[in-house]
């Protein structure tokens, strides 16, 4: 049974009251709408009837780019092709095998797996382990233009430039079409809807804000990535399905990058990152086109570029961040309710004397620079181990070698008895190596309770239907969570916290991952003398009390002698000293190296 | 669904009840064309051609008392834009035809709205030929028609045994050449080589260099209108190629852009300024006339629009009607006589048209050097006969 | 002699109340300090505690958030570093010092706005460092940690500043060219009267050339005098573990 | 020999459309979506000098001057706001080209403009006749690359640019005008393509779209060569060999994708100097 903590008693009391309203609200929305666009056949007329139902299907399209965009971070201009492509598969398959419901359900069965593979195959390609987000933007140019030229280059199976078209469709007057793109743009913009809200939804948020700091919490961002890419080809080749039968033809242009562009502009002008901005920007400038670009069809193309370059300028928010200052002075926008804090028992770590952490060897360079060189060291569990050394002795370097596998490097870094070398962070977080980087990597748009849920992550999946009332974190983090402070903040956004906040945070989130070992870079920078004394007690808190080993990097000496078991000397590179406090504090060489005087 | 029948009924009523009403309401032409897009060059020189037909028209009385009017939208040459376009006209502007030259993607996508929408289509564009659709007429030519006369000419006065073909990889370069390759196979001579670039590609360098290797006797081309068109000629004139060149994407308009370069090539086409027959006088004599110095070239897709609308007139007064399944039973049977003389949409929903062998001089003028009387389209929809 | 010599307060560097910083960090907090024209003021500390962000500030290259900055009686807070650097601040940075992949001529160029007055400044700085005359085409990325330390140094007193910032000039220098170092900048001073903040962790270095020194913790000044007998056991305090 | 002189112009063609956008991207880090936009620009400058009645060549410095002046503007206004928001930037410059290419289209209409003719003809070289002009790009490629080099390697302009590439916060420090500095390239940068445009007229039509389809192939060059300016002119002639053999031996519809596709295999196996965007 979890128990609850008494300090978040606060917190869970001022949460109780909304959340289940706060819950049903997508659904009682999603439930409007679907009612009010079934009716909305009968009181429109037939053009805006079939105009919209196109605008329906684009807007389902800009769902998926906002997810992608608006939310994870990744620029696409690729949905278009995986929408092509769906609607390819659809109207070659009904050409060549005629509209029988076995064949429909195929051809919706082909639409959705062919643009899923290809976006497993687009998404293994863009994302690897130090992959830029440019260079996934960069393959989402490249994926609809190869897709393009396959449409063209295949002959009479696609119809090349001319498209298909007079191949069977379902069987729907222009009104059950609308309400069937009416439909999918409900359930899918709810879906989107509810996964954002959700704890797994803060995931895109996360990968989008910290990419690092998610693998360093042992997730796995390619994968997610990657997933997240295949899905969303899915959904925008189901898009395609429903397009094909809708308007019983398919062309090259509907694959192609150029239609990816509108894609990302519609998605701009409505608002990234809001769902419901995009939604309605894509319909609502879909449909003012139909209107308009026949009476001015150039200057048109010229208002809505100008817009858009604006509203990228002056309006990274889009439309939907005009409309959110509006409401924003209405008392409407009240922050989410934090969850219920709960101790997790605690895994029963085993105390044995085998060193934790074990070094041999290890030597950097970059070029001709050596920047480590020839580091032994072995830390036990319950070690306190201070790496001090002035700039540039390699002790930022050290860490990055420890902590991430894939650095080249020669000599050999053992955790728990198992080499690190070639495995990427997350997977040797899984070893149980948390790190707290030098300046507070946390995620600044999520709040306190999410960041560290997601530090939670790797143990507890999280739900990527609602959001759970109780956070359940280990005792030691609860710990620091109440003596910092932070315990009164749970809901508070990550970038409003102080420094010092912050960094009591990181250090939350890494003990949340329960790790064996905790690396820290510099903890106490830019931290107040207080905030030092509890950051100095918490770390030999957990040393002490829970066997686990702490090596960090450090300049304030002060601080140094009084937390640590043992204190390493680095300079140019080198390991110059390996000892107790008294030891390091009583040698002559440290005092030399720290005037300036030394030599390697 | 349930307001249709209603509507329908209200439609009636009115139509019966006020027949002086009905007669006064004109005859409504939808014209979706390329306003922007690819076609946006040709676009104008449309619109200005079913200006003039419907001017004449309305001045001599108008079809069964009734006065035509235009609807033109911008279908952006595309299939996603044509689909606008056909809605905003089928639907919102209640047009009672569609008289169009649109792109081949445009007019695929257009077919579902006619279809369902239940007007009559005429395209009037060139094309690669093969689009059946009982609501589809069509008055332009197909490779049928188009090819056999430069081959012939070139076989006969160039002596031609080998052929080189090139075409932008689309839809009507793919269709034309195939069609000119197995023309040429049949009459006996060779196809050396056959190479496509992307609609948008713009570096012909290796495809040039595979046609200097090969020496053929001839070249032929088909690549997509204007910009790839003028690209590959400004790059084969570059390359020094001086063979025996036709170009069946080309048009007066286009070949005047390209300057010197143009010079010498052949065309075939179903009208050219050049005609020498009254009828074309006439219409290039009014066609001056109203537009003045904003005047658009004619060309082989305006003036089949100018005809269409002929054409359609003469099918509503045999029908007797506006109503679809009348007029769509008409159109086969009639004819209109216009600048490329007299034709009718005869073979299954196609046009025998009398085609011309043109040559571009140097100052970008067509010289007609061959004439072929009522070339038959072929076998273009044998379902539909 | 440059114009302003006058040592009545309101020549040479003036710092009221700095305090900058990172985001949501505050580094230097509320620092006052004063180094008068001709007069070189040491700047000690350990590391983390504001030293190298102090310098940034009065260079324009971190925000100044509060407090004043004056140069010769002018206020420079919100001026960018060109217009400072225009105004005669010579900085010797710590950090990626170098533009390793040019030559030393290219590096020294870079100090300078325009190439008319490369030959006179060449000379000047080749006088302090003439090992520099015969190696101008060379990589400055090839040169020995002292030497590249004395290219940074070089590079500052291209213009002939009036005043120079330096950070941690002598770090992992070897004692000989500590003093080659001191005495460049006692010649620049003796010559031009320069005005120079020095940022050091080399205790020795800083007590043969400053005249006076302050210490800073955690962004503060913690301590500062003249440099006269119990300077090294009180700044030694300030430096040890 | 015939097929190595289409390599190497292949190359000089790519090396001179894609110039400008290395410019850009090396000092300002921001891709400038915007350059097919300015290739058109240069190219309608031709047409105007055409229209006036100039010497054809008198274009090249039109372009040149009026691409680097209009750059000036968008640097001005679009580029300096999004500084630190990469991504934004390219979007927003795409949007950049599309007002551009809709103002070339409502001032000159849509049409295939005509052209004067830099330099038609053939040059025979090993008993066949080659074209001319491709050669006069080869040189124009030479040439550019040279100045290129002069500027970057021997002024003071270039110095400070590289200095920028190199170290943005010491070329700062040392009191360079890094705002100035990233003006005055994005201006040669901008200028360059125009001029590009103005080389490109023989080759290709001239209407309000012709800039688009060169816009994705110097883009994946400029990945690729990150921002060295050898690295460029390497990719081209690695990317145009390829593009040349697989059109000549392959098929030219994979060839003209050839530069796309292969450009993003090899930023995916060595995504070299790419982390810096």
């Amino acid at each position: 049974m979890p128990e609850t903590v008494p300090a978040a008693g606060l917190a869970a009391a001022r949460a109780s009251g909304r959340p289940r309203l706060a819950r049903a609200a997508p659904l009682a929305v999603a439930l409007l709408a679907a009612m009010a666009l079934w009716v909305a056949p009968l009181v429109l007329d037939t053009f805006a009837v079939n105009v919209l139902t196109r605008s329906m299907i684009y807007a389902v399209l800009a769902v998926t780019v906002d997810l992608l965009w608006g939310f994870a971070g990744i620029l696409t201009f690729g949905q278009a092709a995986f929408f092509g492509i769906g609607a390819y598969a659809t109207a070659m398959l009904l050409s060549a095998q005629g509209g029988a419901p076995h064949w429909m359900a195929a051809a919706a069965a082909l639409a959705v797996v062919a643009p899923l593979l290809l976006g497993l195959a687009v998404g293994w390609l863009s994302f690897y382990h130090r992959s830029t987000p440019l260079y996934a933007s960069v393959i989402s140019l490249v994926v609809p233009i190869v897709v393009t030229q396959g449409i063209y280059s295949g002959g009479e199976r696609t119809g090349s430039s001319s498209g298909l078209v007079g191949f069977d469709v379902l069987p729907l007057e222009i009104e059950g079409f609308f309400r069937l793109a009416a439909i999918l743009l409900v359930v899918v913009t709810l879906a989107a809807w509810i996964l954002v809200r959700s704890d797994a939804g803060r995931l895109l948020v996360a990968l989008r804000d910290n990419e690092a700091r998610c693998a360093y919490l042992g997730l796995n961002p390619r994968r997610l990535q990657i997933g997240l890419t295949a899905v969303l080809a899915g959904v925008a080749g189901l898009a395609g399905f429903v397009f094909a039968n809708a308007s019983g033809v398919v062309a090259p242009e509907n694959a192609g990058f150029l239609f990816g562009t509108e894609l990302v502009i519609w998605v701009a002008l409505g608002g990234r990152g809001t769902l419901v901005g995009p939604v309605l920007g894509t319909i609502a400038i879909d449909y003012l086109a139909a209107n308009l670009s026949g009476d001015l069809p150039f200057l048109w193309q010229l208002l809505l570029g100008t817009a858009f370059v604006a509203i990228i300028i002056l309006l990274p928010g889009g439309l939907a961040e005009l409309a959110r200052r509006a409401v924003s002075v209405l008392p409407l926008g009240r922050r989410a309710a934090a969850p219920r804090l709960a101790a997790r028992p605690a895994r029963a770590a085993p105390r044995n004397e085998a060193p934790l952490l074990s070094v041999e060897g290890l030597a950097k360079s970059y070029g001709s620079l050596t920047v480590l060189e020839s580091i032994d060291l072995t830390v036990r569990a319950g070690e306190l181990v201070s790496l001090v050394g002035p700039n540039g002795a390699g002790k930022t370097t050290l860490m990055r070698c420890l902590s991430d596998g894939t650095e080249p490097f020669r000599g050999s870094v053992a955790v728990a008895g198992t080499a690190t070398a070639g495995l990427t962070p997350n997977r040797i977080v899984a070893l149980g190596v948390g790190r707290k980087f030098q300046v507070a990597s946390v995620f600044e748009s999520l709040s306190v309770a999410e960041c560290l849920r997601l530090a939670r992550a790797a143990h507890e999946a999280p739900s990527p239907l609602r959001r759970a009332d109780i956070l359940g974190l280990p005792q030691p983090v609860l710990d620091i969570l109440r003596m910092t402070g932070l315990d009164a903040l749970m809901a508070e956004p990550a970038r409003l916290l102080s420094h010092g906040q912050k960094q009591a945070l990181e250090l939350a989130m890494v003990m949340a991952l329960e790790p064996r070992i905790i690396l820290l870079d510099e903890p106490t920078a830019g931290l107040t003398k207080a905030e030092r004394t509890t950051i100095g007690t918490v770390l030999k808190g957990l040393a002490a009390d829970l066997g686990i080993a702490v090596v960090l990097v450090e300049h304030d000496l002060d601080f140094v002698r009084e937390i640590s078991s043992r204190i390493v000397v680095l300079h140019q590179g080198r390991l110059v000293l390996d000892g107790t406090v008294e030891e390091v504090v009583g040698s002559a060489l440290v005092r030399t190296i720290y005037a300036g005087g030394a030599h390697a | 669904m349930s307001t249709r029948p209603l509507v329908g009924a209200l439609a009636a009523l009115v139509l019966t009840a006020s027949p002086v009403l009905a007669a006064e309401k004109p005859i409504v032409i939808g014209v979706p064309v390329g306003l922007s897009g690819a076609n946006s060059v040709v676009a104008p020189s449309v619109v200005q051609a079913a200006e003039l037909a419907v001017e004449e028209i309305n001045a001599g009385g108008g079809v069964l008392g009734r006065k035509l009017a235009l609807e033109v939208a911008d279908d952006a040459s595309g299939a996603a834009g044509a689909q606008k376009a056909f809605d905003a006209l089928i639907y919102q502007k209640k047009v009672d035809v569609i008289i169009a030259m649109e792109t081949s993607a445009a007019r695929n996508a257009g077919l579902p709205a006619v279809t369902k929408g239940r007007v009559p289509y005429i395209y009037t564009s060139f094309y690669e030929g093969h689009s059946c659709n009982k609501n589809l007429f069509v008055n332009g030519w197909v490779p049928e028609q188009q090819v056999p006369p430069v081959i012939d000419a070139f076989a006969k006065d160039k002596n031609a045994k080998t052929y080189f073909l090139i075409g932008s990889d689309y839809a009507f370069g793919r269709g034309m050449l195939a069609f000119t390759r197995a023309y040429i196979e049949k009459t006996g001579a060779k196809v050396v080589g056959e190479e496509y670039l992307p609609m948008d590609g713009s570096d012909w360098t290796a495809i040039i260099s595979k046609l200097k290797e090969a020496k053929p006797d001839a070249l032929v081309t088909s690549t997509a209108g204007g910009a790839p068109n003028v690209t590959l000629t400004k790059q084969l004139r570059g390359a020094g190629v001086t063979l025996p060149y036709a170009n069946l994407a080309v048009d007066e308009g286009t070949a005047k852009s390209m300057g010197k370069d143009a010079d010498g090539i052949y065309l075939s086409a179903s009208y050219v300024t050049g005609i020498d027959s009254p009828q074309n006088k006439a219409f290039l004599a009014a066609m001056e006339k109203k537009f003045g110095a904003g005047l658009r070239t004619p060309n082989d897709l305006s003036v089949p629009e100018y005809e269409a609308i002929y054409l359609y007139k003469a099918a509503v007064e045999k029908a007797g009607s506006t109503e679809t399944a009348k007029v769509l039973a008409a159109l086969p049977t009639v004819t209109a006589t216009g600048p490329r003389g007299t034709i009718g949409m005869s073979k299954q929903h196609h046009a025998p048209l009398t085609m011309y062998l043109g040559q571009v001089q140097g100052d970008g003028s067509v010289k007609v050097v061959g004439t072929f009387k009522d070339v038959d389209p072929g076998e273009q929809c044998p379902k539909l006969d | 002699m440059p114009e302003t010599t006058q040592r009545d307060g309101t020549g040479g560097l003036v710092l009221d109340g700095v305090s900058s910083g990172y985001g949501a960090v505050a580094i230097v907090k509320g620092v006052s300090l004063r180094v008068g024209p001709g007069e070189i003021v040491a700047l000690l500390g350990k590391n983390g505690m504001g030293k190298t962000t102090l310098l940034k500030t009065i260079l324009g290259l971190v925000a100044l958030r509060a407090g004043s900055i004056a140069i010769d009686g002018r206020s420079v807070a919100g001026l960018s570093p060109a217009r400072l650097v225009a105004l005669g601040i010579g900085y010797a940075p710590q950090e990626q010092p170098l533009f390793q992949d040019l030559s030393i001529r290219d590096n020294l160029r870079l100090a300078l706005a325009s190439d008319r007055l490369l030959p006179e400044a060449l000379d000047r700085v080749f006088g302090h460092f003439p090992f520099l005359k015969d190696r101008l085409a060379q990589r400055a990325g090839t040169l020995s940690g002292g030497e590249q330390k004395m290219l940074i140094l070089a590079r500052a007193l291209m213009l002939r500043p009036r005043l120079l910032l330096i950070d941690e000039i002598s770090e992992g220098l070897q004692p000989s060219v500590v003093d080659r170092i001191a005495a460049a900048l006692t010649a620049e001073r003796a010559a031009s009267g320069t005005a120079m903040l020095i940022v050091e962790q080399n205790l020795g270095f800083a007590l043969k050339v400053a005249d006076r020194w302050a210490a800073l913790k955690l962004g503060e000044i913690d301590d500062e005098g003249g440099i006269d007998g119990t300077a090294r056991e009180r700044i030694l305090g300030h430096l040890s573990v | 020999m015939l097929l190595l002189l289409d390599i190497l112009t292949t190359a000089a063609i790519l090396f001179v459309v894609a110039i400008g956008l290395l410019a850009v991207f090396g000092v300002l880090k921001i891709i400038n979506f915007a350059h097919g936009a300015w290739l058109t620009i240069g190219a309608y400058c031709a047409v105007v000098t055409g229209k006036l009645g100039l010497n054809p060549w008198a274009a090249l410095p039109i372009a040149f001057v009026v691409g680097a002046a209009l750059g000036g503007l968008a640097e001005y206004v679009i580029i300096r706001p999004l500084y630190r928001r990469p991504l934004d930037a390219i979007l927003a410059t795409w949007g950049l080209g599309i007002v551009v290419g809709q103002l070339i289209t409502l001032a000159f209409g849509r049409d295939v403009q005509l052209t004067p003719n830099l330099l038609s003809g053939t040059v025979e070289i090993l008993g066949t006749g080659y074209s001319a002009y491709r050669l006069v790009a080869l040189v124009a490629a030479l040439v550019i690359g040279a100045v290129f080099a002069l500027v970057i390697e021997r002024t003071r302009l270039g110095l400070s640019a590289r200095a920028v590439i190199m170290n943005e916060t010491l070329a700062r420090s040392l009191g360079l005008d890094t705002a100035r500095v990233r003006l005055v390239v994005f201006m040669i940068g901008a200028g360059l393509a125009a001029l590009a445009g103005v080389l490109l007229t023989p080759l290709t039509s001239v209407d309000p779209t012709m800039g688009v389809g060169w816009l994705i192939g110097a883009f994946m060059l400029v990945m690729v060569a990150d921002t060295s300016f050898l690295a460029l002119a390497a990719a081209c002639l690695v990317f145009g060999a390829a593009q040349v053999l697989v059109s000549t031996f392959v098929s030219p519809v994979l060839g003209s994708i050839a530069v796309a596709v292969l450009a993003a295999l090899v930023l995916r196996i060595s995504p070299k100097g790419f982390s810096r965007a």
